[in-house]
């Protein structure tokens, strides 16, 4: 089948997906125990105010007259407004999402780049220990937990040695300015220095096994012993022919793994107080604020289940052997 | 032009060392065509690779020289052995399909190889045409992938490549094997034709005696990493005078005598890894003595023969008597001539 | 509902770790020798053993509904602490822990459980929230009354109090309802919760103990700060998403920032008393009779964005928080029927008759928004509205406000009682540790609230300093009445008197509470208003044993509570 | 590919199937699999490595109790036996301190609620493993043999399950059914499968088409058998490096979960342990006797789960053999 109809066809999995998704959601936090309102009002309000607020949230609706509002409401675009905050959901994502982009974007890419650096390395150097400690480091950097890593490295950098900033995006007192402009701003690279690499450390290794055993793969075919006696330099084989190859299995995996690191790193965030979507996320969970962590949820699962179909576009248009 | 003397290879692997070349010396003048015929695993593939220098990362040349137009290459740095390779000496893979890169059209491929050669080279995409049409493939297929070619296209797409920088030597490792009958005839055809165009010389290697008769000038017999007989292509298939040539023969059916039924050569080829004492093919030849077991037999000139004719094997003069008018029977071969 | 994750399987540790504290602690400031021995709990009796004919029915079973740990490490604790002494005291008690939510809803809104407790504060006045809790119109779930307090008496003493104009009538009846709901012993003051802030005194200083966190607008237009970027800069662990003064949320983080941005018609000073040069309300005249009062605007004053404050807007800010029936504001807005402006600067605000509220005040002049007119007349349903940069005429105005990162508020110089220093940052940060971190280095200068345990390593660096003011607030401990055998006074006041308040105050928070010397839910704070002579039990499992004894109640051989019998 | 799947293709397919001796031969298959597979992954010294480690933490969670000097949660007193043991530094820093790794805040022996804590860790590991192996294999299994309908059907549901990103669900999830310690491993368990049903899956898919399982069916071998006689030996390998890899990131939630304090209250486990650390800023107080040693307990199990699974990756793969 053609190249269009295959997208077509993936699309309306996606669709079916998402829609599962959402319901399944919905469902979700309504089963929740507690009270929404429990978290919101401090000591001060009597009940009689708290009252007059449950019925405003509209919590004590039948359950089937919520979910069709609240599908009717996403289809329009408007995911309902924060029982916390009562700001529209969509203003909610809109604010924390590109911090978390912004911020896991550029580990992903600098972890995928080292690990593919790295499985290169381990794939072509076959059987050498610089291949086995490559392998080791790896591995324990996907052991350690990042939150753990991520408090040691805020106190031996950030607390102790004073190289970088403890916490946040910008420096105390020096907000103010968009994220667009901030991202211009020397302050704003050294408070990503600490997270980047903390969650670099942790993502590294994936991206660094797949390329390795699939450099594995390739490094065994017959087209590298023909470039060879074309004469061409073992590093041009190395980068020009067998990673080139051994790209391809690897391209999946980073569509993938962006789709999750869209979601932010709940841990790190809290840990590093980067106001992030997936701090937000849990935040909105503890407080029982369904409307926010229900937006944030879908946004979520939009985001990974779409990468899983640039995952398989990107493959073809990368694999000229692929056909739809 | 091509001296390989005493040439030894070596592979590491975890069952220990294993030489799948074990003193090998042949020669091939400039425009001759040499065959080099045996079963797989004899080391002929190994050898080809040698000459090449792109062993594997486990094998290696333990001793003996490949003598190219007098510069020996094994000696060479691999910096400088990378100039002679494709530029003098080029190759035709067994299996084109694995051989090309899937992912850079072939007109990329082809054109890699000359940059590197000849970087100066203003027009590669013409040589790449040219290089097409010589062996009648269409040149603005070039720019497809290989995946896009039939089995008999991508061989010659492999031709093309070899010859684009028209090499003294093209080694030949299986050209047709992976290819079926006709298109087999036709890639032979079509390589004896550019050859008389471009008088380079060939080294092909095959199992496949056929293809040996049709193309080559002379022909060498490897055996368990030995060459066990060496001469020119009617010597050898007119009057073998070595029992594993003989034996080599009669597994090639003979479109002349069409109801001649196939004798193979009882048992298994030795394992290299530790070879037996004596001649290699000693358990399996049908004229074995003890002789044959103790002592390895070294490449002679046949007496009975005028011009060079060598053969490896210690009763080589009762091959005539003995062995030759019985050949095409089965139970010779299994049980055996003299005991 | 949601299965609770009752801590049965290990209570063994928390019960010799309890018995051995109120044993140890209790013994060792009663001045007897107590067992001294700590680690072993034994189960030596503290209650006398009576024969079986002496002695009714036992007592029932009961739960007691705890904050999970991870949530509030020493509030957790502390019912830990009580609860053991409960069953020291021979009643069963199950503890189970619950999220936040799920407590509240199933003690206040369902009436669920048998013990329970949290915080809670009592507002400016403390006559406010009284019925809200012991009023029997209040009795049914969720409307307030959740220790199930029914005293037909009462209720009228409830309301006056309220309603009186004549302040020395209002302490006459405050004396008494306390002196009534302290002997009930059904809703009772584990400790006081002293407000406090710590702060770095190199940069920050002249705080007063303004009977409110010290947070609000109060200490801001009090206090001095000294560092190069005349910033006053604290911490939040959450983050701060709403500034809408007319929304639905009255999160503490919030009101800290909303007091500043916007006016009050009336202020109060450190004893509570109108402060004249920081209200709106230069004057005001009340009509008894009538019910209702007129205010006297400040004049020449100006909102954030330049246009003149007038009388038209404060009436326009009643009248519209009355038709938009904003819940936060409800009990003002339940007893408000208009206001009007007379002209430029006088405000005629009419009450329901015979609603016009006695402390008018603390019930409703300090806690109206004073909203600009230009800005919300024209919109609908206030509450639906994310105000970006609210518009206020307080002392201080949003400069930015990156939500999840920081909130900075800036100086109001054309105010009649400007702030002192630039600018005010609050930063989320969601670490405690790298708050604490921040403060020790100087980045911050002030937290207002710093965990106990966290106090002690601060306060040894020279140029940190702890400023404790007293409070409202309180750490209640409440029963349901309504479950057998808490229907009893003698049982109520007897686990009150066997509440270790010493060892919580001492082992869980660090001594940086307060133990209240009677059993009065209103605070010393409150000044003349508190009632010093009600009941005031004193600690421990003997003089709780002997209070039980007293109304015959009796104890079987392993140690149970049983009724006295007929 | 790797030589035991030779080995397997070797027995000729047209094998009577005489009830008992065919299945005698096949637990004989499975039990000379195993030993050839161990053979081969003894060579390599990571593994030997992470199954010392592994080995190691089984003992301490079994005999951990009898050798741990406290209770988990027992609260521990000064000599005066009124104020609670706290922040006592470790013995080896302070020599009249009796408690190896000092106390916890709470008064807790940190020792003993380390060993403690091995317990739940390595029942959440293994627990996810078997779980998310065996679900993710039969799924993958019966989605790559049977195909069609099945197939989308399942695949769908594998979608599904990638849509939700794995710790923000166990946080719902744990918060909707309360937070304890088995609903924790539920949670994970609940998605953890979706990894190696996918590729377990497209390896079934291709070994569908092989020689000897078309054969099989030629001889009118029941799918089931074919199944379990066939296709699920080859897959075993690859579902034992799914299983290795999913008790690493088991482990891992649940220190992220316990972490933001969703971990369950009754039990000890070193996620709850670095949750009470951070709860009571154990870094900012200087103790990092309290908040370092649960991390690298956590890490090393995990590793070892990694290491295993990686060595198991060379059974999979032969050319990825590193010898």
């Amino acid at each position: 089948m053609s190249k269009l109809s295959y997208a077509v066809k993936r699309l309306a999995e996606f669709v079916v997906t998402v829609w599962a998704l959402v319901t399944a959601i919905f469902f979700a936090f309504r089963v929740m125990p507690g009270d929404p309102t429990a978290y919101i009002l401090s000591p001060y309000l009597d009940a009689e105010a708290r009252q007059q607020i449950i019925e405003n949230y509209g919590v004590n609706e039948p359950l089937h007259i919520q979910y069709v509002k609240f599908i009717q409401s996403i289809l329009n675009g408007n995911l309902g407004y924060s029982f916390h905050s009562n700001e529209p959901v969509t203003e909610v994502i809109l604010t924390y999402l590109p911090n978390s982009l912004v911020l896991m974007l550029t580990a992903t890419l600098v972890a995928y780049s080292i690990g593919i650096m790295l499985g290169v390395y381990a794939g072509w150097n076959r059987d050498s220990t610089g291949e086995k400690s490559v392998i080791f480091v790896a591995l324990t950097g996907r052991s350690f937990p990042a939150f753990w890593t991520a408090i040691l490295a805020i106190w031996v950098f950030g607390a102790y040695l004073g190289w970088f900033p403890m916490t946040g995006m910008s420096s105390i007192g020096g907000g103010g300015e968009s994220l667009s402009e901030q991202i211009l701003t020397l302050e704003f690279w050294r408070h990503m220095v600490l997270p980047v690499l903390v969650l670099a450390f942790y993502y590294m290794g994936y991206p660094l096994l797949i390329m390795r055993s699939s450099m594995l793969d390739v490094v065994g075919e017959e087209y590298i012993n023909l470039c060879r006696a074309k004469g061409v330099s073992e590093r041009a084989i190395m980068f020009k022919h067998a990673a080139r190859n051994a790209m391809l299995p690897t391209i999946t995996a980073t569509a993938i793994a962006i789709g999750f690191a869209a979601g932010g790193n709940v841990l790190v965030e809290t840990v590093f107080g980067w106001p992030g979507i997936g701090r937000e996320l849990v935040d909105a969970v503890l407080r029982r604020d369904y409307p926010v962590a229900q937006g944030i949820f879908f946004v979520f699962s939009a985001i990974v289940v779409f990468m899983n179909l640039v995952a398989d576009l990107v493959y073809g248009w990368f694999d000229p052997r692929v056909t739809y | 032009m091509l001296q390989v003397n005493d040439l030894n290879v070596n592979y590491e692997s975890n069952e220990g060392t294993v030489r799948a070349v074990d003193g090998v010396t042949i020669e091939l003048n400039e425009g001759e065509n040499l065959g080099i015929v045996g079963e797989s695993g004899c080391g002929k593939s190994t050898l080809a690779k040698a000459i090449l220098g792109v062993l594997p990362s486990n094998g290696y040349v333990d001793a003996g020289s490949i003598e190219f137009r007098g510069t020996d290459l094994a000696s060479l740095p691999s910096s400088e052995q990378r100039e002679y390779r494709w530029e003098e000496i080029s190759m035709i893979p067994q299996s084109a399909m694995n051989a090309l890169d899937p992912v850079y059209t072939i007109r990329e491929q082809i054109i890699e190889a000359v940059d590197i050669h000849r970087p100066d080279e203003s027009t590669p995409g013409e040589i790449v045409d040219e290089m097409f049409r010589l062996v009648g493939l269409d040149p603005n297929r070039a720019d497809q992938y290989p995946h896009q070619f039939s089995g008999g296209m991508r061989q010659r797409a492999m031709i093309a490549m070899s010859l684009a920088l028209d090499p003294a030597l093209i080694l030949a490792d299986e050209p047709t094997t992976a290819l079926d009958v006709i298109m087999q005839d036709q890639i032979l055809k079509r390589i004896s034709s550019i050859q008389d165009d471009i008088d380079s010389s060939m080294l092909i290697i095959t199992h496949d005696v056929a293809v040996v008769a049709e193309t080559c000038d002379r022909v060498a017999v490897m055996y368990a990493g030995e060459i066990v007989e060496q001469g020119t292509v009617d010597q050898i298939f007119g009057k073998a005078y070595h029992p594993y040539t003989l034996g080599l023969q009669n597994a090639f059916p003979n479109v002349t005598e069409p109801d001649q039924d196939l004798i193979s050569i009882p048992g298994y080829p030795p394992n290299l890894a530790d070879p037996p004492t004596g001649c290699r093919f000693a358990d399996r030849c049908p004229m074995a003595t003890e002789e044959c077991e103790q002592e390895s037999p070294s490449l002679e000139q046949i007496d009975a023969v005028n011009g060079d004719h060598l053969s490896a094997c210690h009763h080589s003069d009762r091959i005539d008597t003995e062995l030759r008018p019985k050949a095409e029977q089965a139970e010779t071969w299994s049980g055996g001539v003299t005991q | 509902m949601s299965a609770p994750t009752d801590g049965r399987d290990n209570s063994m540790e928390r019960r010799s770790f309890l018995a051995a504290t109120s044993a140890g602690v209790v013994g060792a400031l009663a001045g007897c020798s107590g067992n001294g021995n700590g680690g072993n709990s034994g189960n030596d009796l503290e209650v006398p053993v009576s024969d079986e004919s002496e002695l009714g029915e036992q007592l029932p079973d009961y739960t007691y509904h705890n904050v999970a740990e991870g949530q509030s490490p020493s509030e957790h604790d502390a019912h830990v602490l009580i609860a053991d002494q409960i069953q020291r005291l021979g009643l069963n008690v199950d503890m189970q822990t619950f999220e936040w939510g799920t407590l509240f809803t199933e003690v206040t809104q369902q009436y669920d459980f048998n013990f329970s407790g949290w915080l809670r504060t009592l507002g400016m006045y403390s006559g406010t929230r009284l019925p809200e809790m012991f009023h029997s119109r209040n009795l049914d779930p969720g409307a307030g009354n959740f220790t199930g307090y029914e005293n037909p008496d009462l209720d009228p003493m409830l309301d006056e109090q309220l309603s009186t104009p004549d302040p020395d009538r209002r302490t006459e009846l405050l004396h008494e309802i306390q002196a009534e709901i302290a002997d009930y012993a059904g809703l009772n003051p584990v400790m006081y919760v002293p407000n406090s802030v710590v702060y770095d005194q190199e940069q920050v200083e002249g705080w007063v103990d303004a009977h409110r966190e010290y947070e609000f607008a109060l200490n801001m237009t009090s206090i001095s700060v000294t560092n190069e970027e005349n910033e006053l800069r604290g911490a939040w662990s959450e983050s701060i998403d709403t500034l809408n003064i007319l929304g639905w949320n009255n999160e503490l983080k919030i009101e800290f920032h909303l007091d500043q941005i916007y006016d009050r018609l009336v202020r109060f000073d450190e004893d509570l008393k109108p402060d004249d040069d920081f209200s709106l309300a230069t004057d005001w005249t009340l009509f008894p009779d009538e019910d209702a009062i007129e205010y006297v605007i400040r004049e020449g004053h100006t909102w954030h964005d330049g246009e003149p404050l007038t009388a038209e807007d404060v009436a326009f800010s009643l009248n519209y928080v009355k038709e938009n029936e904003i819940p936060l504001y409800s009990p003002q807005t339940s007893i408000l029927d208009s206001a009007e402006a007379l002209d430029e600067t006088t405000v005629r605000v009419q009450f329901m008759d015979g609603e016009m509220p006695g402390p008018i005040h603390k019930q409703f002049s300090w806690r109206m928004p004073i909203v600009p007119m230009h800005i919300w007349e024209d919109i609908e349903n206030p509450g639906d509205r994310s105000v970006e940069a609210p518009v206020g005429s307080g002392p201080m105005e949003v400069e930015y406000w990156d939500q999840g990162t920081e909130l900075a508020l800036q100086r109001n110089d054309d105010h009649f009682n400007p702030v002192s220093f630039d600018r005010r940052i609050t930063r989320i940060v969601p670490e405690a540790s790298t708050q604490i971190e921040l403060l020790r280095s100087g980045d911050l200068n002030y937290l207002s609230r710093a965990a106990p345990q966290q106090l002690d390593s601060l306060l040894e660096e020279d140029q940190i300093a702890l400023e404790e003011g007293s409070s409202s607030a309180f750490w209640l401990h409440g029963m349901n009445s309504r479950t057998d055998g808490l229907d009893e006074k003698a049982v109520r006041q007897a686990i009150t008197i066997a509440v270790p308040n010493t060892a919580i105050v001492e082992q869980v928070f660090n001594g940086y509470r307060t133990v209240p010397e009677a059993n009065n839910i209103v605070s010393p704070s409150f000044g003349e208003n508190y009632n010093p002579d009600v009941w005031a039990p004193d600690e421990g499992i003997e003089p709780a044993v002997s209070r039980l004894q007293e109304d015959g109640f009796g104890w079987d051989a392993d140690g149970k509570l049983h009724y006295p019998s007929e | 590919m790797s030589s035991i799947f030779q080995e397997l293709e070797d027995d000729s397919p047209g094998e009577q199937d005489v009830g008992s001796e065919v299945r005698r031969s096949s637990w004989r298959r499975y039990a000379s699999m195993g030993r050839d597979q161990l053979r081969v992954l003894s060579q390599d010294t990571l593994f030997n490595v992470a199954a010392t480690i592994l080995l190691f933490f089984t003992t301490l969670a079994v005999v951990g109790p009898l050798i741990a000097p406290h209770r988990p949660q027992e609260r521990l007193y000064q000599e005066n036996g009124v104020l609670i043991d706290q922040w006592a530094e470790p013995a080896f820093m302070s020599s009249e301190s009796t408690h190896l790794l000092g106390t916890t805040a709470q008064g807790y022996d940190i020792f003993s609620q380390l060993i403690y804590a091995t317990r739940p860790a390595l029942i959440v590991g293994f627990l996810a493993a078997v779980l998310t192996v065996s679900v993710g294999t039969s799924v993958g299994l019966i989605a790559g043999y049977y195909g069609g309908t099945v197939d989308q059907i399942l695949m769908r549901i594998v979608d599904f399950a990638y849509g939700l990103p794995l710790l923000p669900t166990v946080i719902v999830f744990v918060a909707i059914i309360g937070p304890s310690f088995e609903n924790i491993v539920l949670g994970i368990v609940l998605l953890q499968w979706r990894g190696s049903a996918r590729v377990i899956r497209s390896q079934v898919l291709s070994l569908r088409e092989r020689p000897f399982v078309k054969a099989a069916k030629i001889t009118g071998a029941s799918d089931l058998r074919i199944i379990v006689r066939h296709i699920a030996p080859n897959v075993l390998s690859l579902s034992f490096l799914y299983a290795s890899f999913a008790i690493g990131w088991a482990i891992l939630t649940e220190a992220g979960v316990s972490f933001l304090g969703l971990g369950d209250p009754n039990r000890v486990s070193w996620g709850t342990m670095l949750q009470s650390a951070r709860a009571y800023s154990a870094v900012a107080e200087g103790a990092w006797w309290w908040f370092i040693p649960p991390g690298i307990c956590i890490s090393l199990v995990v590793l070892s789960g990694f290491l295993i699974g990686r060595a198991y990756e060379e059974i999979v793969q032969p050319e990825l053999r590193m010898n």
